[in-house]
């Protein structure tokens, strides 16, 4: 592909324990980085050939990752630390992925809802897209700031898909959303925002990586480094640059360019950086969703992208 | 159906039948266009029947819906071929060797009941996530109404008729294969039957829990994700799925009709 | 006859043991979190489900919390749509008229997968134990549907006709002729039924807005990788399911005595 | 009573295996009458009674019961058909088979019971009521077939080869026992039998049916003195002229 | 042939309502002998018969054709039942029913379908080979039945009340076609029926049997001469004395 970007410094493919990967990725703007990484040439330059595969929900992809169907998976940490916790799975990050950008996500209330402040949430009764999972993690963190005991919360799952007709129907107070929900809800319905699980003590909390199995790892630490390469360029890449994320988006979410357009991104990493990590870890470890703490730095690779 | 029925109605002509056919699903797509139309079900997310039926239309123009739709009638195709190959004759087995029935009947009955969400993983860790999940799915899931109906089937056969092949010198395999089976074939169609519309459900379902790649429920799925979802589109693909069942039922029923003539012209239902 | 019985429980006791020996001795050696030995899993089911006090006949409140509002569901779902099942099947068996008219519908109703639906349940029935019941009742209605109407439908036509000649009622001829004639058909399509309702009712525990229950249970199990956890419920479900099954043959048993009688079965 | 006019059946019609079991069959039955009919094996009795009993559509002609064209099963009507195993049902006892058809009459559960005992025990089954079908030999449910019939004390009894399965003495017994209910309720029947003996025994006419297509090649009143008896009367030369004459019909040799 | 020893069969045994339906029964038949079974109905016969054929397990004593005890079906053998309409399978042609059991001949599809036809014809039922079961009326279907059993020329061959659903003509001739086959292929011919002549004029021995229980009151031997007529046998001073005697021995009054 033509590009605009400061190159960074390529390697050779030579020297790569292998070079065709297959990564699994889910159909949403946090998985942007891997293709626009595709789209830009920037596995190509490292001398990768990544497919990705499109996958409903991360939980799928790690029997795949364990049997060897795929090198490596772009899934959220709460998940991958639980697993590596239960031993279900050796997880090693790759790279880090998104983290939660302002107004990412958002804790709405409808036009003539009684909610109007962070106060009145308590005691409502909330959708989360998967129960225990770091939607309520971030939240928490945050309620707790802003007084509201978080306790009292009652979380309800809700697939995606039946969100709007839950909160709609009345079956929720208040709803937990992403993007590009929380877009369409303010401007098609009026919404309100109540307030943004990623502020205050959650903010720019991380939320999704790619990661591999530590076995994998240990058998392909240059195919490894390389491949966080080219994620983190992808991500520096598109720091400034929202083309390149909006013209990616339509090829697999089910976002339309239109809509790529007015979205707000949430933060794609071009480092790795283990301390902001450590807080889900230690966030999940106070929750009692870890029976022991975990050394997240100990899972991460050396950053080795400039 | 019959002439014997309980009120002893004298068969309706065709054209009548496929009237009433008719008006039946047209009272049914009446009422979907009317829950949604009365707002009795937010139209955005239970469109009006002529919307869906028009989207379905276009979507069959649209090549990519239909290698949706072709993956999917593969691995359906497979795997309800597979259960009925394995389940008839295990079927035949259990219901007439009652020591086997009673000692793999707390095995088979403790395997049963566990759904496939929870042993979707299992199996995509066991032998992967390609065709051959989805597949295996469906066979787990469509065998039990084969098995049953066949078990079941063998015990409505008429002892008188059993005897007679046995008087004349005939082994127990062959009074199973030319007696016990082509008498109770019609139930295990039956048994069939019902297994090709669960089959069908578990290839849908299986996709949009967790498909990759191809197919109707992977469609369904990414209709579910948009934003706004995109109902009609779900529906549509749904209303695919629907009137493929409703084709290969009536398949299986002329098949059957024709294969089993004998035990339908005996009850009066002449055709 | 007796002995018999005996031998049979003793060799499935023995088939139980064997299988139960293999999948331990397997499972202990491929080492693999996803498949956790039994006795794990059995470890597991008692410290979360039944170390409670005697006072609760060694329940848990996790199993009180999961268990009885699963098995209340289930039965709800069986009951509503066996129920359904059986009228419907029934009708369509007996009236060319009914068959004609619903026919159509019922099978593409049959062939349309539940979780493609759940929009649509959910805004005509909101969530909880009203969609629920709704899911489990559509999903096993049709086993039932159809092996009544193929029974109702194979009544020996001698049977039909004496009925006709000694001019019984509608009702009569429903409840005493073609009722018991379609019973061992039905009985089929009832114990596919059963089963399912079981399946379907930790689908149904799926569905947004669950809060309790077996499936809830092994879903959130699954998500949070306790697999243990998650195989205790699968087990529990098997156990369940043999359980209930069990009990169906006894009330088979009695229920189609003459059955099994006229056809020389035992 | 019963009027059967030009009437025709053909199975399969349109079909090339079509098969005409009747044709311009005419036949007509007086109130109180007992009417037997004798014919080749297959001739088409069986249909006849079908039609009678409404239970087949005749594809030409009609029946009249009573005056009314038969478009549906007529009221007070029984049958005894000839495939009596599979018209009992084998989930009830052999008194709830006999009590069934009673649920028309206006009788209480103990009056259908004591209704159905009564008619078992006047064909020699008072021990069985308790059975199920399947427990009886083949002659006593022939029987339980018969009771159920004689129970319901219809107007018009249609009896297809009743008493088929049955020994020599008890077939007596039953004959007696048809001739004695008859003559107290009043009963219009029709019996098809294949025993030239019994058709003149127990008949007050004889029909003899041609080979199929099905008509009427004989029509012979039976006009014995007194009560019938199984010695005297099959003594009596009348019965022994009549038994001639109907074999030789039924041997196709038509006297008139 | 085959010796019947001391032969006991209970049904329901151990339950309350056990039923003894033989008891102590002797009884031998020789090579090529056709013996009659006459007894009152629900007496035992068809048990008796089952029990030959294997089909049941006496609960006491045993039987025994050509010197082996029987425990499963005999080879050789072939049964008409007397439920003959149940015993022919509705899902095949006539003549297919008929050709079904000359699978376990060493015989060509062609020779099995010649047999059928053969055997079809002999019964009168050329016509029917290509209908079904339910096409035929209940007199066609006994005689498939006697034709299956016909066309497989069993050394043994048990026949329940074989002809009680055909005319008088019909039946005349299936018991002349009964004695030539016998004659022709050296059967041993145990069969079962209610009409006391018939026992006779077919049977070289007649057996009585009592109620239930059932054991032997009476054995005759028939002795008439020359080849059997159904004019002129039935005439017979012999036959005629014969048949008495076997009606006096149903009816209970032994003579010996
Ligand atoms: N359902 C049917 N379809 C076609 N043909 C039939 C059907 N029922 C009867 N037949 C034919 O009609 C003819 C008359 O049958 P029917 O049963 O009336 O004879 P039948 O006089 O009662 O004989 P039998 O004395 O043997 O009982 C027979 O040749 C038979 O083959
Ligand atoms: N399966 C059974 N269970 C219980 N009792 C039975 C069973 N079969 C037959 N019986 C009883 O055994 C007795 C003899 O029956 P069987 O059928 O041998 O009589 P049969 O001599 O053939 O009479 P028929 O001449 O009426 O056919 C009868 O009293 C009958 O009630
Ligand atoms: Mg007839
Ligand atoms: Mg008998």
């Amino acid at each position: 592909g033509t590009t605009s970007v400061a190159a960074p410094p390529t390697n050779a493919a030579g020297g790569l324990e292998k070079t065709q990967l297959k990564v699994a990725t889910l159909p949403a703007i946090d998985s942007a980085a891997i293709y626009v990484a595709i789209d830009q040439g920037l596995f190509e330059r490292e001398g990768l050939e990544v497919t990705p595969q499109v996958v409903q929900a991360a939980p799928e992809a790690i029997p795949m990752l364990i049997k060897g169907e795929i090198d490596a998976m772009f899934g959220n940490y709460v998940s991958m630390f639980a697993a590596h916790d239960k031993q279900a799975l050796k997880v090693r990050i790759l790279a880090e992925g998104s983290r939660a950008a302002p107004d990412s996500l958002s804790i709405m209330a409808l036009p003539d809802s009684p909610i109007k402040t962070p106060k009145d949430l308590e005691g409502k009764t909330i959708n989360v897209n998967v129960l225990r999972n770091f939607q309520e993690l971030a939240l928490t963190q945050v309620l707790k700031a802003n007084n509201v005991d978080p306790a009292s919360i009652k979380y309800v799952q809700v697939t995606f898909q039946n969100i709007m007709p839950s909160w709609k129907g009345g079956q929720i107070d208040a709803a937990y959303l992403g993007e590009p929900q929380v877009t369409a809800a303010t401007a098609t319905m009026g919404a309100r925002k109540i307030l943004d699980p990623a502020s205050g003590p959650a903010a720019e909390f991380p939320i999704s990586g790619y990661v591999s199995t530590q076995e994998w790892y240990d058998e392909h630490p240059k195919t490894a480094a390389a491949f966080q390469r080219a994620i983190h360029n992808a991500a520096k890449l598109m720091e400034n640059n929202r083309e390149v994320v909006a013209k990616v988006l339509p090829t697999f979410t089910q976002i339309d360019a239109a809509t790529a357009a007015t979205v707000t991104f949430p933060y794609f990493s071009g480092n790795d950086n283990p301390v902001r990590l450590q807080r889900v870890a230690d966030w999940m470890l106070e929750a009692k969703w870890l029976s022991k703490a975990i050394d997240v730095k100990s899972l991460m690779s050396p950053t080795t992208s400039g | 159906m019959s002439a014997q029925t309980l009120t002893s109605i004298r068969p309706a002509s065709p054209a009548i039948r496929w009237s009433r056919r008719a008006a039946g699903a047209v009272a049914f797509a009446a009422l979907i266009e009317l829950i949604s139309r009365t707002g009795l079900a937010d139209p955005e997310f239970l469109p009006p029947a002529t919307e869906i039926a028009g989207r379905a239309v276009t979507l069959l123009a649209d090549p990519a819906f239909r290698a949706h739709a072709l993956t999917s009638l593969l691995a359906w195709a497979i795997g309800l071929a597979i259960a009925a190959l394995v389940a008839v004759p295990l079927g035949l087995l259990l219901g007439s060797v009652p020591l086997v029935d009673a000692a793999t009947r707390s095995v088979v009955e403790f395997l049963r009941p566990i759904p496939s969400v929870a042993l979707i993983p299992l199996v995509a860790l066991v032998i992967g996530t390609g065709l051959q999940h989805r597949v295996a799915l469906v066979v787990y899931a469509a065998l039990w109404p084969i098995l049953y109906n066949t078990m079941y089937g063998l015990r409505g056969v008429d002892p008188v008729a059993k005897e007679s092949l046995r008087s004349y010198g005939f082994g127990p395999l062959a009074v199973l294969m030319r007696v016990s089976l082509p008498s109770s074939a019609p139930f295990i169609m039956t048994g069939v039957r019902l297994a090709a519309g669960v089959a069908l459900i578990l290839t849908v379902s299986t996709e949009i829990v967790a498909g990759r790649g191809e197919g109707i429920g992977v469609f369904i799925f990414f209709a579910g994700i948009a934003v706004p979802a995109r109902m009609a589109d779900i529906l549509a693909g749904v209303f695919w799925v629907g009137l493929f069942g409703v084709a290969v039922n009536a398949l299986m029923v002329a098949f059957d009709r024709r294969v089993f003539r004998w035990h339908h012209v005996q009850r009066g239902e002449e055709g | 006859m007796r002995r018999g019985g005996l031998r049979t429980a003793a060799f499935r006791v023995a088939v139980l043991l064997v299988l139960v020996v293999a999948w331990e001795a397997a499972t202990r050696a491929a080492g693999s979190a996803f498949f956790p030995p039994p006795s794990t899993i059995v470890e597991r089911m008692h410290a979360m489900w039944f170390s409670g006090s005697p006072a609760t006949l060694f329940l848990t409140d996790a199993a009180v919390g999961d268990i009885l509002p699963s098995l209340g569901r289930m039965a709800l779902g069986f009951a509503g749509g066996a129920l359904a099942g059986v009228v419907l099947g029934l009708a369509l068996g007996l009236s060319s008229r009914v068959y004609d008219y619903l026919d159509g519908v019922l099978q593409f109703l049959r062939a349309i997968p539940p979780p493609a639906l759940v929009t649509v349940f959910l805004v005509l029935f909101g969530f909880g134990l009203r969609m629920q019941l709704a899911f489990i009742m559509f999903s096993i209605v049709w086993p039932v549907l159809l092996n009544t109407a193929d029974g109702a439908r194979s009544v020996e036509p001698l049977h039909l006709q004496t009925g006709q000649v000694f001019r019984l009622s509608r009702t009569e001829r429903l409840l005493r002729v073609v009722l018991p004639s379609a019973l061992p058909k039905m009985f089929a399509g009832l114990r596919l039924a059963l089963s399912l309702s079981l399946i379907v009712m930790v689908f149904s525990e799926l569905l947004p807005g669950t809060t309790n229950g077996i499936g809830f249970q092994l879903t959130t199990a699954y998500v949070t990788f306790d697999l243990p956890a998650m195989w205790a419920g699968i087990v529990l479900l098997g156990v369940l399911g043999y359980l209930l099954n069990e009990v169906f043959l006894v009330v088979e048993r009695r229920v189609l005595a003459w059955h099994h009688a006229a056809q020389r079965l035992t | 009573m019963l009027e059967i006019d030009n009437l025709s059946h053909v199975y399969g019609g349109g079909t090339p295996n079509a098969h005409h079991a009747i044709e311009g069959l005419n036949l007509s039955v007086a109130e109180g009458e007992l009417l037997c009919i004798v014919g080749p094996s297959g001739c088409g009795k069986s249909t006849l009674l079908r039609s009678i009993a409404g239970l087949i559509t005749p594809t030409g002609g009609q029946v009249k019961v009573e005056g009314n064209v038969v478009k549906q099963t007529p009221d007070n009507l029984a049958v005894v058909f000839q495939d009596y195993s599979r018209s009992l049902f084998p989930w009830m006892s052999v008194a709830d088979n006999v009590a069934l058809p009673l649920r028309r009459r206006n009788m209480d559960k103990k009056q259908r019971e004591d209704a159905a005992r009564e008619a078992l025990e006047s064909v020699g089954l008072e021990g069985a009521a308790r059975k199920y079908p399947f427990q009886l030999s083949g002659g006593m449910q022939q029987r339980v077939a018969i009771a159920r019939a004689l129970a319901y004390r219809p107007s018009l009894m249609l009896m297809d080869e009743p008493f088929g399965s049955v020994d020599a003495q008890t077939r007596e017994d039953l004959e007696d026992l048809v001739l004695k209910v008859r003559g107290h309720h009043q009963m219009t029947i029709v019996l098809i039998t294949h025993d030239i003996d019994e058709s003149v025994y127990v008949g007050d006419r004889v029909v003899v049916l041609s080979k199929a297509p099905a008509h009427v090649v004989g029509d012979l009143k039976v006009d014995l003195p007194g009560p019938r008896d199984q010695i005297t009367t099959r003594e009596h030369p009348d019965f022994v002229h009549l038994r001639a004459e109907v074999g030789r019909l039924v041997r196709g040799h038509a006297t008139v």
